[in-house]
């Protein structure tokens, strides 16, 4: 059986609170953006492009077996971690989940304090653009 | 939060104890703060929220990305949640960030003015309005040849609300009314003048600059289009006022001031403006005046706006009955509807000279216009004595004052 | 009071303990604030004297005749002449209160831009404004059929004299530059540029928001025509900067907010404004603000703007050095002349990351485009790391800093 | 031989330091005032006007043997009382005495502190209108 959301926002905060310090946790959040999949060149276009104040991030989304998969990229190293953290938690889950996730582990891995810039680094606008997705799935499936 | 249950009681001793300014002396006398509708005073908390502010996280927000600028921003974004609130918007993207009342009104007559009123079009205030709600839309009706008409007041000091329906009709661009009149106390039916306006679907700009501290405030249920008001007369700091718009009206006004946060990219060629609220909040934020107001939407609600109203309409009550009694005194404005100030003359004797004499007293009014030119000419005198009260002021300060002005009279007889 | 005889010791460990937020820690590290140029951090001389203000006399001012009303008035007009000292005004009539720098050069392009640009006529602006000095503006060409035209820099982030000389013609209906810039901190020669437009009788605003607290600064003998700055980047607080204008021009340009303090009398059919300065300060006066830069200039001239000037130079240049040595690291704006700003990337790097990871290590600088996009365009980069410092800065701060940045390349590669 | 300025101006402050507090200082202003001498009816015009923020001046001057006569009336009781003292001090100088009086005793006796609101209630506009008909009558003077 595969993970519920909220089992893998406790992973991760679990393994967050081994990190003593920040430089810790955002190396291990850089680790995380490398260990990415590698985005479809042809993709990267403006079309699929959230624009944060000061990053740029491209996502894109696929329907698999009633699930969403996610596929993103950005031109930070720290936000294409954060990307990755997100994708882990959100990429694979039905519709319902997406919509409803509360992301919780963005508070208690204190992320949200220290990035509270989120306009800055597009974290909020990746989050609206993840769940926009979601409900435009939902809302196609029940048309149909 | 204010819980409608549990009726909280009101100590104005205890209040009172938490305004640092009120126990200063002036003249050898106890300060009487009778010149609420000017400024008003700060509590503790306010004052003690900008020291902190500027001890612990002073920074510039939204594009900072280090922790000092986080903790601001987060304070500033709370100030616009605190302030929807407070009056009842539907979104905090509905919040403009101003200097004050004037600076509100100013944006409004320029962005959404210029917008939609024409020649030959009209614009509605009323008798009773301050220069601010005036000149305004004095300038921007002369530059579009549109003209600008008064709604009459009775004697009393109330909007002629027949004289009002008249003069609603497809012209109209815009109504822009005070809530309570600053010189003298009028509380305006402005849900019923904002109805009538929507009924022809006239647009209304609400000047709460006398209102928001005094009486609750829900902008959703008045259906106000536009609500202006001043951080300082509700006892925050100075240098920060809220224009509330509706969002449908905010997304299609064009930019006021420009330059700073309310760009989204620039480049010579052309220049992308940024969402609502920030399209219109040119420069760098006033961080420290949005906490400011924030703590003193927390200690007026800490209060409970009923009590302070209640308490008020006590006070406000009591110091007519009072100074009635004295010969020669003759109140202006006696709506049945009244909160905030009471405005006076004393026959065959100068308000100026009132005024400096209850100074000596220990006692602060305002005399003249009170930036009512138009209201004074209704009433055919220069200006008045302005007694105006807060949630701090008290019976016996009342007392206080009827004293010293008995004897101002006598002094200057 | 700056005495040329007497050189002052400048003790930087000293100045520090005027600055309480400055022993704030940030991740458990002691905060280094690199982040001047958005905002400066405030003396505890500030910060008390609005406690104080608040505690003591707080009130509306100039049409009080009360006590604390009296002595609010005071305040606020003693700033107006501390301003006019500070820069060497001819008058302090010629000091307007403002928001800010934004809304000064906001005032600038609407009164005076709207009065003197007409179809076919230019406005000089240089390729290094920050975004508040290019958008007012842009929409005033926009509205007038006008022409923006922009000054050339080098490489190295200097404007091109000859090409600005080019430039000046009887079409050219001002000019407007900033003194130093907030980007790359190129201090420019605003005298020669002010003599040269003015020999074709093109009047000058000077964007001062970097300059005032860096350097000396002398409207007169620049002979700016109009001169802007902002309070809270030269220690003092938020929400009041400056416009000077030379009166001879003041005079003559219409209102800008109308309402309040700027007018002399006011009836539905005519309204007439008070002189300058107050025709152009609608509103309230934020007199708390005015008593804040008031304590702020004074502390800027206790410890002397010459020794304030040679200590960030040295700090500026240690920087310079210290950061040069770092592989991968490319200084953007090599000008000659430069204070206040130090602005780099790390090649292969984006400056967001850069600024987040130092951010770990207490060290706050800015990243981005520093609302000069243009700017950056030129330099054909999205933006900058940029590390902008005060009279508090220190060397051992810029140690931390620089052994911060490369444990953070070394993370981030 | 007449009194100087100087000499006037400390016979006031020698008067008012009698006074305990303002109220009494206010009444002995308020009297000085009516007893001043009665204002010239046609000379209540427009022109003669120094227009204070919330009272209303009005100054004539005469030419009396090389001084300068003041008279002076207001709509308000105590700038009255300030006008007498004004008048007291400056009528009958000569126009180098009036130009060059610094006038301390305003600030000697707390007026000042206590009238700063100078704007509100004339006073400064009227010493400035008073000095400016000083100037205009030595201007004259020097030019025959
Ligand atoms: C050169 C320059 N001009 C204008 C501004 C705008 O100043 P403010 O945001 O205080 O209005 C700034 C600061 O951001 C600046 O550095
Ligand atoms: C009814 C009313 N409107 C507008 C204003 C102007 O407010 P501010 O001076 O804070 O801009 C005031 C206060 O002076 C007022 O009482």
């Amino acid at each position: 059986m595969t993970k519920s959301i909220y089992e893998i926002e406790n992973e991760i905060t679990d393994e967050f609170s081994f990190f003593a310090d920040w430089q810790d946790k955002y190396e291990y959040i850089i680790e995380l953006g490398k260990k990415l999949k590698d985005f479809p060149e042809d993709k990267r276009t403006a079309e699929n492009m959230v624009k944060g104040c000061q990053s740029s991030v491209w996502l894109v989304t696929e329907r698999l077996n009633g699930s969403i998969v996610f596929k993103a990229d950005s031109d930070s190293t720290i936000v294409k971690g954060l990307i990755a953290l997100l994708i882990r938690v959100l990429s694979g889950k039905s519709s319902d989940e997406i919509v409803n996730a509360k992301l919780e582990f963005i508070d208690k891995i204190g992320l949200r304090q220290h990035l509270a810039q989120t306009r800055a680094n597009g974290l909020a606008a990746m989050i609206k653009q993840m769940k926009m997705y979601a409900i435009g799935y939902k809302t196609k499936e029940q048309l149909n | 939060m204010e819980t409608a249950l549990v009726k909280k009681i009101f100590d104005v001793d205890q209040v009172r104890k938490d305004f640092p300014i009120l126990s200063r002396e002036v003249n050898g006398k106890p300060l009487v703060y009778f010149d609420n509708a000017a400024t008003s005073q700060k509590p503790l908390s306010v004052i003690n929220a900008l020291d902190n502010y500027y001890k612990t996280c002073n920074s510039n927000i939204h594009r900072g990305v280090y922790l000092i600028s986080a903790e601001a921003s987060e304070a500033y974004d709370k100030a616009k949640d605190k302030v929807k609130e407070f009056i009842g918007a539907k979104d905090s993207s509905e919040i403009i960030f101003t200097r004050g009342t004037t600076e509100a009104i100013n944006l409004a007559a320029y962005s959404y003015g210029r917008q939609s009123v024409t020649e030959g079009d009209e614009v509605i205030i009323s008798t009773m309005e301050h220069h601010s709600n005036i000149v305004p839309w004095q300038v921007l009706c002369d530059e579009k040849k549109a003209k600008l008409k008064i709604i009459p007041i009775t004697d009393s000091g109330e909007i002629i609300m027949d004289e009002y329906k008249k003069m609603l009709n497809e012209k109209v661009k815009l109504v822009s009314i005070c809530h309570i009149s600053n010189s003298i106390g009028t509380i305006n039916p402005v849900k019923e003048i904002i109805k009538l306006a929507h009924e022809k679907n006239i647009p209304i700009l609400v000047d709460g600059a006398q209102a928001v501290h005094h009486t609750k405030v829900d902008v959703q249920s008045l259906d106000a289009d536009f609500y202006a008001f001043s951080a300082h007369k509700m006892y925050g700091p100075m240098g920060i006022g809220v224009l509330y718009g509706k969002a449908e009206l905010l997304e299609q006004m064009p930019p006021y001031q420009t330059g700073g946060d309310m760009i989204s990219s620039v480049s010579f060629e052309k220049t992308d403006y940024n969402e609502i609220p920030m399209k219109f909040e040119a420069g760098t934020p006033n961080v420290e005046g949005a906490i400011g107001l924030t703590e003193a939407i927390d200690y007026i609600n800490s209060i409970g706006r009923d009590q302070i109203h209640e308490h008020e309409k006590e006070i406000l009550e009591y110091a007519t009955e009072e100074i009635e009694q004295i010969e020669s005194v003759k109140i202006i404005g006696t709506a049945r509807n009244k909160t905030g100030s009471l405005s006076f003359i004393v026959e065959g004797l100068s308000a100026l000279d009132i005024g400096i004499m209850l100074d000596t007293f220990g006692v602060a009014v305002r005399t003249g216009h009170h930036c009512t030119e138009p209201l004074m000419r209704r009433f055919k005198i220069p200006g008045t004595v302005r007694a105006s009260f807060a949630m701090y002021n008290t019976k016996e300060e009342i007392d206080v004052f009827t004293s010293a002005l008995r004897k101002s009279i006598n002094i200057l007889k």
